[in-house]
């Protein structure tokens, strides 16, 4: 065992990688000697040049787009977009190209790709670059989707990621790229669609991923005084959905609380949250609870900030609300 | 430049494949056979053929809308074209695609593309691979006018200029993006101009006359093939149909049509056959009639096939994950 | 009383305003002389002039940044995409600033703008021309998101659209546009946030909008006779939603059906069916269903794309299932 | 060009404002007063004084991630942006905003942007209402030397040509996109020459002469307000501090900036001022103290400021409907 960050275990998994097949490669605003805006990619330049490890132009879309045709062509590109919110610029290339033209083609074209985008708010960066934007990839079909919470997470899902061959969207939590975590020294590929049991409860489901992880963590801990003893289930992977795992539990707890920092209005956890009203409708005995940010922009102001997104307390209470 | 025999008998035989697999196309949509958008290449066959008798098969393009052109260039077969006009499970995309997304990834096409510019950035890609790969093919990159105003186009020209990818952008300037007019969209005349803003090289040509088209392109590929990057060639020329078929073309003078007709870039070659006594009359007739068979067996197969089965729908979103299906 | 179709109420709704203010326009792609890809705007250029319904070059970005800024200091423009689908190429200005630039400004500019998006399958168009992205623009904050289902709403709708200071994406689904309907001598705004109760019932609740209030209308029609009593609302407007009424719709069905054309995965029907499970739980006395496309792009060959897209067959077999 | 005495200390006047108010926040974020991204402007004050003093107030400007300078060179109030650097509810957005989003519509200003490229758009927007309601009203759009790749670029500038747009294109060519050097991220060395690709006027000058920036941004005014169209102007400057605070800046040498430092646009002027006698040496240390305490009230402002009610947090998204906040 041995501890890594969170933004630490995400260079490990592509590193690996990267000694392994010489196809593997990284490209993106500033990934280069700068080391990526929140350092991720630092060192990865020094050790496999500039070949590897390709600064851009801030041309979202061409970088999208150079993903997807090397992919077609045989590279195994790990683009990086220096914040989600910039997805907005490339989207055509990842949503009507990367995502469509293996099926448009009638499978002859495989697109390994991964595409890390950094996620989230709680720095202070405001409305155009702190944005939870999953809903709108999970939607998409042709796109996996995967959000690790931690150092281990990230590197599992990393290896698999690279491995995949289709394209995948890697988000990642921007305010944990710092976070600690034990890693086992040699880190297995993580499958996808398998949830992670942080926490085993009885009482109630609360189901989140990435940042929020934490948040229910923290609550299942203060519900525990009170008496009510929570399940933590960690998606990792948004799509493919671990139904069972969510399904499972449902049978088991009777009562879900979802949580994520989106805004809660077209979240992802209301798809979540609708296939299991949809699923397993009579395996629930109260109201399927979603706790998100609120539905306005993410604000500059810290205060504002903090009131917006979602805590743990929050979480707390939409569980209470449902004894 | 000279050209062997053999090659202008190759660019000839593209040409009227295109014109004759374009016009059949045509009478089938009249006919209520095929469906969907259907953007036809008649007019502009020199372009497609000129730029991909520069290339080796184990070259790439990227392609547009109007594809049909481009892929019977580079060495689609017109049988899974057709069928996939129809929408038949042996078509090139297993019907999934339809005319807009035609590909055959073993011949180096990446694809008819329903999204005006979407090309230019992925045909990057593929010139990343080459040059990262240290091969020493090339991506060429059709798009048209109008879609030199698109995102898209900057990027890529920059992003190959930068890198020096081995890229030939080939703009097919047909006068308009659906109706309206270069004039109206742009606030230039040669298309070329704009390699000035990535210092590449940027040439204009006529793009209905094959043989300029094939050297322009022949000697940026040869650029690119040596890693001097990308070169943007502009073929002027014009589409003799509307944007696609239905469109009653309201927006441009019939004169207008007429005069371009004229310079139909097929009569051009087979005057210079025979002319140069590259082929007989005869030979060339019957070049035609095999075509013209060609053409007839790639409808006979289409309407033979059968529609894929509803199941397939849900298959070949991933690799490896099969989506529900209805369950009705 | 008289008829117009879908298509031509659109127009009406933007010619009413654009008679009665100065500062309405129109631009998008070969909306001039050419009357527009679907010919909603005809005549208009002829009417108006090349000033005020003016062809832009094909950069999906100009067209949405022109909105904005030509909001911000005074116009009412109308943008029109093409097909909703290359919404993905100006998706940044819309969603970062459009959407964003009210509140980041803390309140202080007004963006009168409405967006039209030709939306949906059924023209053989394939993957990158027949989407239906309601769900990324309900998740939006600062949009509101607008979708009519017959020639009197798209009116309506659009009389209110042109008189509302904020950014509004108007969705239109394109299988309609030639479809009559009678419609009002002078017809009024229709206030956003109002559903339409079009058919009324007391055994299960059918939730639709656009395209599927037919589906679900017809599907009514066949349940009937077997004695199945269904209410149909068309939401009209998805945001902001008309909760009231689907609340008190549950209160008297206790079951729900949502349908939408969308793929079903991620759907905009996800997120209302999540708000249902949510807020009126106790009323649902059967799992709350949602028949939406199948979770792949739209294929282009016919048979498939009938297939994928959802029918009132898919409809009736969906609220069968919870009785 | 001849400029008048008020004209010359109303350029001096905007310069040390930014540049005293710039350093003033570098020190409030290094001692944890303010927070989240700054993006500072030493160095580089000539262009947004050079472009702003050549435009009346109801001109509009269009600003980017490294707004400041830009805001404060159009009016722009140092309290009402000091405390919104403090996320104060008196600050210019009510701290729903910060440093990259600054805006005041009286002013003409349009908002800093966080969205590098966002800005070339949005300006041609504006131009097209001033041309729409025939106001002689121009947009002066900022932005960088990095996001001249951006695909908005090439839209806003295709657009602004093709519709003959009352927009000038001011490119501060600083040399860096964040740690990616000009000559790694084009294959160009002046911007201006981008120009060509929309057959417009593009010019280069220094960006550190404020002068030489005024003249220039003068004459394409000129030409928009008569309805010529948009011009595209690249300052030469270079910025003195890290791409945001906080960068250690290691892609850069030292002595590049050392030698900028020497080329300093302030002293520059106050050299003029005083050779041609626009202000005594008095004159000029007294509105530097004026400044100096101008600075200080807005940092007394901000600190006076009381942080905004969280239940605002949901207002303001839309002109009527309110958003829930939290029931907590
Ligand atoms: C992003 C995007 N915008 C708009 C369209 C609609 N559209 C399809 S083809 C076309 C015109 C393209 O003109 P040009 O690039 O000159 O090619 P041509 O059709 O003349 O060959 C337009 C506007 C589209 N398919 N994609
Ligand atoms: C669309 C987008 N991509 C990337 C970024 C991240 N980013 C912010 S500023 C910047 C560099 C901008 O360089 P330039 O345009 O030259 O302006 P400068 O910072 O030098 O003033 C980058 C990459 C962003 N904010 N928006
Ligand atoms: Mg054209
Ligand atoms: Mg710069």
């Amino acid at each position: 065992m041995r501890e890594l960050t969170y933004g630490q275990g995400i260079k490990e998994g592509m590193r690996i990688k990267m000694l392994e097949n010489p196809d593997v490669c990284i490209f993106g605003e500033d990934v280069g000697l700068f080391g990526g805006c929140f350092g991720v990619t630092a060192g990865l330049f020094e050790e496999f040049g500039e070949k590897r490890v390709r600064d851009t132009p801030i041309s979202e879309g061409a970088i999208i787009g150079a993903a997807v045709g090397s992919a077609a062509v045989g590279l195994r590109p790990i683009p990086e977009l220096m914040f989600v919110d910039f997805a907005t610029v490339g989207m055509d290339q990842l949503v009507n190209q990367a995502a469509k033209m293996r099926y448009m083609f009638g499978g002859k074209l495989n697109l390994p790709m991964v595409v890390r985008l950094p996620s989230g708010g709680g720095v202070a960066a405001a409305a155009q670059h702190s944005q939870s934007l999953e809903a709108w990839f999970t939607h998409v079909p042709g796109l996996k989707v995967v959000y690790p919470s931690n150092a281990q997470d990230a590197i599992g899902l990393m290896l698999t990621a690279i491995d995949d061959d289709n394209p995948v969207i890697y988000l990642e939590n921007k305010t944990l790229y710092a976070m600690p975590g034990e890693v086992e020294d040699e880190v297995k590929p993580i499958p996808f669609g398998k949830a992670n049991i942080k926490k085993e409860g009885s009482d109630v489901t609360i189901i989140s991923y990435g940042k929020q992880v934490y948040d229910a963590l923290k609550a299942a801990e203060l519900l525990a005084k009170d008496g009510i003893d929570a399940e933590v289930i960690d998606l990792r992977s948004l799509y493919p959905l671990d139904k069972e795992a969510i399904v499972e539990s449902v049978k088991k707890t009777h009562k879900v609380v979802l949580v994520s920092e989106e805004a809660k209005r077209g979240a992802y956890t209301g798809d979540v949250a609708a296939m299991i009203a949809e699923e397993c409708f009579y395996e629930c005995d109260a109201p399927i609870k979603r706790v998100g940010a609120l539905n306005c922009p993410i604000p500059f102001s810290s205060v504002l900030e903090s009131y917006v997104l979602p805590s743990a307390e929050d979480v707390v209470q939409a569980v209470k609300s449902l004894f | 430049m000279k050209l062997s025999n053999e090659n202008i008998i190759e660019m000839y035989t593209k040409m009227i494949r295109i014109r004759k697999f374009e016009n059949r196309a045509m009478n089938l949509f009249a006919e209520g056979q095929i469906g969907g958008f259907v953007h036809l290449y008649i007019g502009e066959e020199a372009v497609a053929t000129g730029v991909c008798s520069s290339l080796r098969p184990d070259d790439y393009i990227t392609s547009t809308h109007r594809g049909h052109g481009h892929i019977i260039a580079k060495g689609g077969d017109l049988k899974y074209m057709m069928a996939e006009l129809f929408g038949k499970e042996t078509g090139y995309c297993k019907g999934k695609g339809g005319s807009m997304h035609i590909a055959d990834a073993t011949k180096g096409i990446l694809g008819a593309n329903g999204i005006v510019g979407a090309g230019h950035n992925i045909a990057c890609g593929a010139g990343l691979a080459f040059q990262y790969k240290g091969t020493d093919q090339v991506c060429a990159c059709f798009f048209g006018d109008a879609s030199t105003n698109q995102s898209t186009f900057h990027e890529g020209l920059n992003l190959a200029s930068t890198w020096k990818l081995p890229v030939v952008f080939v703009c097919e300037n047909n006068g308009y993006g659906i109706s309206v007019s270069q004039a109206r969209h742009q606030n230039i005349t040669d298309i070329s101009q704009r390699a000035v803003a990535y210092n590449i090289p940027g040439i204009t040509v006529d793009g209905n006359d094959v043989f300029a088209v094939y050297e322009a392109v022949n000697e940026a590929v040869a650029r690119a093939r040596k890693g001097q990057g990308p070169t943007l060639i502009e073929c002027k020329t014009y589409r003799w149909r509307g944007h696609f078929e239905g469109d009653p073309t309201v927006y441009r003078p019939v004169e207008e049509l007429e005069q371009w007709k004229k310079k139909d870039p097929i009569p051009r070659v087979e005057k210079y056959i025979l002319e140069n006594n590259v082929m007989t009359q005869a030979e060339l007739d019957q070049l035609n009639t095999d075509i013209d068979v060609l053409v007839e067996e790639a409808v006979d197969f289409a309407l033979d096939s059968k529609m894929p089965d509803v199941a397939s729908a849900v298959e070949d979103v991933y690799t490896d994950i099969v989506e529900e299906g209805r369950t009705r």
